[in-house]
């Protein structure tokens, strides 16, 4: 059968239910609220958000995949693709790019068009060194992972920070390669 | 199981169903998972060496056929008595016994596949889309009675070597597929 | 007349998280559904090592003489968390090292059901709704979703509505 | 509480307008993201009533901040004053904006006058998310009933807010209802106002 080609991000997005994106944006501060009260140390915020998005990528991927016909996730190039401009689009309804390959082309950054994440938010001085958005680090670093590219995901550019753009750096530093080591004790 | 019988070649071979050959490979293996023969003909990949490729295909269709003795829904053996061997996984079955299946689909190739009461088992791997191929493995079947098992000269239980039965092989599996 | 005789769905180490008949025809006890699960999730993963082309996902349709067995299965797993398969026949032991593969979700029925495929992908969706994003579910483990439960039987019933209706 | 997410006052915030239009995420998206919200509480609490409880704190800070907003937006700074007001604006203006309908019922108790309740067949919150039976009568729309105090509460109508599933014969599933239960010099006030 030849591979379907994988529907569009516009595509998917317009064929599932909506929410309003303000739900979506004040009950992610809310979550952030509890971190901060719950945890004092920023850096541990950071990290709890980014587990919580790993959380999330684990289960999401199966969805991403299912409703994307992306065939087969083997190649990085087409894969940090797929996530960007598919992903962020079928599930935030944003439009997001990939740019800077490195040479060998396992490193890119992710560029998001807009953040749902962020309406209204302004980080008082309290909140130094905080990544309000790591849950989207995670979030890209568990899917991959479901897909066998052990990954490392971080803020390049926030806007919060004062930056032009949110921009995610994705490197991959592993992914087994399809022929394996085959061990019989004949 | 119906059994083979007929010494010539009948039935006549069934009408080729599309020209060119995407046929990709073929196996024959003998009751005690010996592979009398592994013919080639479209094969891009091969992830194994030909040795563990022939184990890991014997595995698969051992495996395969406990398992879908396993799950035959018609039989009541396995309800009642589930001690009974027949059914029980990984038991090896006696062929011919219980329920077997004859073909399976990935995306990339069909596996159709055949038990002799002797135990001799016959796979074709074609493309995915090929339709029944039972009728065509019995014809392979008839061309490996008649041209290796009255071969004098085969040994049973040694890969096969004759040269007309691969080329008529050969010849009629292009037909086919 | 069931067209169909059950469903499983395994994890991705091929740990059986959901098993349900429709009649007696075909019912497994516990031990056996684990045991054709594991079993299974070998097997589909065997079948891309003997691939003759690149880009193998394992085995759809499994055809016999009694039942069908379609097979539906995410695409995640690959080589970070593989797994040995050993099997030993006439005591020579083989194994094999395989990928580990995606959430699979199986269903047996009468030769020759139709659209099953479409019935599995509207399951998997059911899978990706009721249970992955219920918080009170942990991954890999066994499905007791009771959203997921009342939704499966009503797409397994208008399945079979539309089967008997042809 | 913490400051983070409050609303931006600084004087850009005549140049850029609060709400760039009707802006929306899938329905997945808000549904493993309330998944994490109520995985990660589990976490930090011994027994359900205190998860609950942390569910409502969660939502109650979204109330206050919906209030703000709509408050900005679409009421041009009127503030509601009656009680009907109030709720009829709850069970509106703010279902409208978070779950893009306006809520099933809106009822007013019948043992007791200070009680009333919106009840939903299928609270957005809910959707995809089965109770385990240990769990008893635990309800996510914790998360809500905290939506609605914190409005309630911004808005001066200080109240009490729980969530229950109740049973609906013919119906698999049971609704959910918010019970409001206002604090007594709500109806002092109301009834002074006559």
């Amino acid at each position: 059968m030849a591979p379907v080609a994988p529907r569009s991000g516009d595509a998917i997005f317009a064929s599932v239910e909506h929410v309003n994106a303000e739900l979506f944006t004040l009950t992610y501060g809310a979550i952030v609220r509890q971190l901060l009260t719950d945890l004092e140390e920023v850096e541990e915020v950071n990290k709890q958000l980014d587990q919580m998005g790993y959380n999330i990528g684990v289960r999401l991927i199966d969805e991403f995949l299912a409703k994307s016909n992306v065939s087969r996730c083997v190649d990085f190039k087409e894969t940090a693709d797929a996530i960007a401009k598919i992903g962020f689009k079928m599930f935030l309804g944003v439009g997001a790019s990939v740019t800077n390959w490195d040479a060998d082309g396992t490193c890119c950054s992710i560029v998001l068009d807009d953040n749902p994440l962020v309406d209204f938010v302004e980080l008082p001085d309290t909140c130094q060194g905080l990544y309000y958005c790591n849950i989207l680090s995670g979030v890209v670093r568990g899917a991959l992972e479901m897909v066998s590219m052990k990954t490392e995901v971080t803020w390049v550019r926030d806007m919060l920070r004062g930056d032009d753009a949110f921009e995610l750096q994705v490197k991959l530093l592993k992914q087994v390669p399809e022929e394996y080591p085959y061990k019989d004790d004949e | 199981m119906q059994f083979f019988g007929g010494s010539d070649i009948s039935p006549s071979p069934p009408a080729p169903t599309a020209s060119g050959n995407n046929a990709h490979m073929m196996y024959v293996f003998n009751r005690n998972g010996v592979c009398l023969l592994y013919r080639e003909w479209n094969r891009p990949l091969h992830t194994l060496n030909a040795q563990q490729d022939h184990k890991l295909m014997f595995g698969l269709l051992f495996s395969l056929k406990s398992l879908t003795a396993k799950m035959d829904p018609t039989s009541f053996e396995n309800h009642e008595m589930c001690s009974l061997d027949k059914g029980n996984l990984g038991v090896p079955q006696l062929p011919g016994q219980g329920c077997s299946f004859h073909s399976f689909r990935t995306n990339t190739y069909k596996l159709s596949f055949m038990e002799t009461p002797s135990g001799l088992k016959i796979i074709l791997i074609t493309h995915p889309k090929t339709g029944d191929l039972r009728e065509s493995l019995k014809y392979i079947y008839n061309l490996y009675v008649e041209y290796v098992v009255k071969n004098p000269i085969y040994t049973p239980g040694a890969p096969i070597r004759c040269e007309l039965f691969n080329t008529s092989l050969d010849q009629y599996v292009r037909s086919i597929s | 007349m069931a067209a169909i005789y059950s469903l499983y769905i395994i994890n991705k180490s091929g740990g059986l998280i959901f098993y349900k008949d429709y009649g007696s025809a075909g019912r497994m006890d516990t031990n056996d559904s684990l045991r054709v699960a594991s079993l299974w999730h070998s097997m589909h993963a065997i079948s891309q090592q003997l691939s003759p082309t690149v880009g193998c996902l394992g085995i759809e349709l499994l055809e016999a003489d009694t039942f069908d067995l379609h097979c539906f299965q995410s695409l995640t797993g690959g080589y970070l968390n593989p797994f040995i398969y050993l099997f030993i026949y006439k005591h020579t032991r083989y194994w094999f090292f395989l990928p580990s593969t995606g959430t699979k979700l199986f269903v047996v029925c009468e030769p020759g059901t139709q659209h099953m495929e479409g019935l599995l992908k509207v399951i998997y969706e059911l899978y990706t709704d009721y249970v992955l994003k219920n918080p009170f579910y942990e991954m890999e483990m066994p499905i007791r979703c009771e959203l997921f439960d009342i939704n499966l039987s009503q797409a397994i019933q208008k399945d079979r509505v539309a089967l008997l209706g042809r | 509480m913490i400051g983070v997410g409050k609303i931006k006052q600084y004087a850009n915030v005549l140049e850029t307008p609060l709400s760039k239009g009707k802006q929306e995420v899938s329905l997945s998206a808000f549904a493993f993201l309330f998944s994490e919200l109520v995985q990660y509480n589990q976490t930090q609490v011994d027994n359900i009533a205190e998860l609950e409880r942390r569910l409502e704190d969660a939502g109650y800070s979204v109330g206050a901040r919906i209030l703000e907003l709509l408050c900005h937006r679409d009421k041009g700074n009127r503030r509601e004053t009656r009680l009907l007001g109030i709720l009829s604006f709850v069970h509106s203006t703010v279902w409208k904006v978070l779950f893009g309908k306006v809520a099933d019922s809106l009822e007013k108790g019948t043992e007791h006058e200070d009680e009333y309740m919106i009840s939903e067949k299928e609270l957005l919150v809910n959707r995809f998310i089965s109770i385990p039976k240990d769990m008893g009568t635990f309800n996510c729309g914790a998360f809500v009933a905290g939506i609605v105090r914190g409005v309630l509460d911004s808005a001066g109508f200080p109240a009490v807010v729980t969530a229950h599933f109740v049973p609906m014969e013919g119906q698999q599933r049971p609704r959910t209802t918010i019970l409001i239960k206002f604090a007594e010099e709500v109806l002092r006030r109301e009834a002074r106002l006559g």
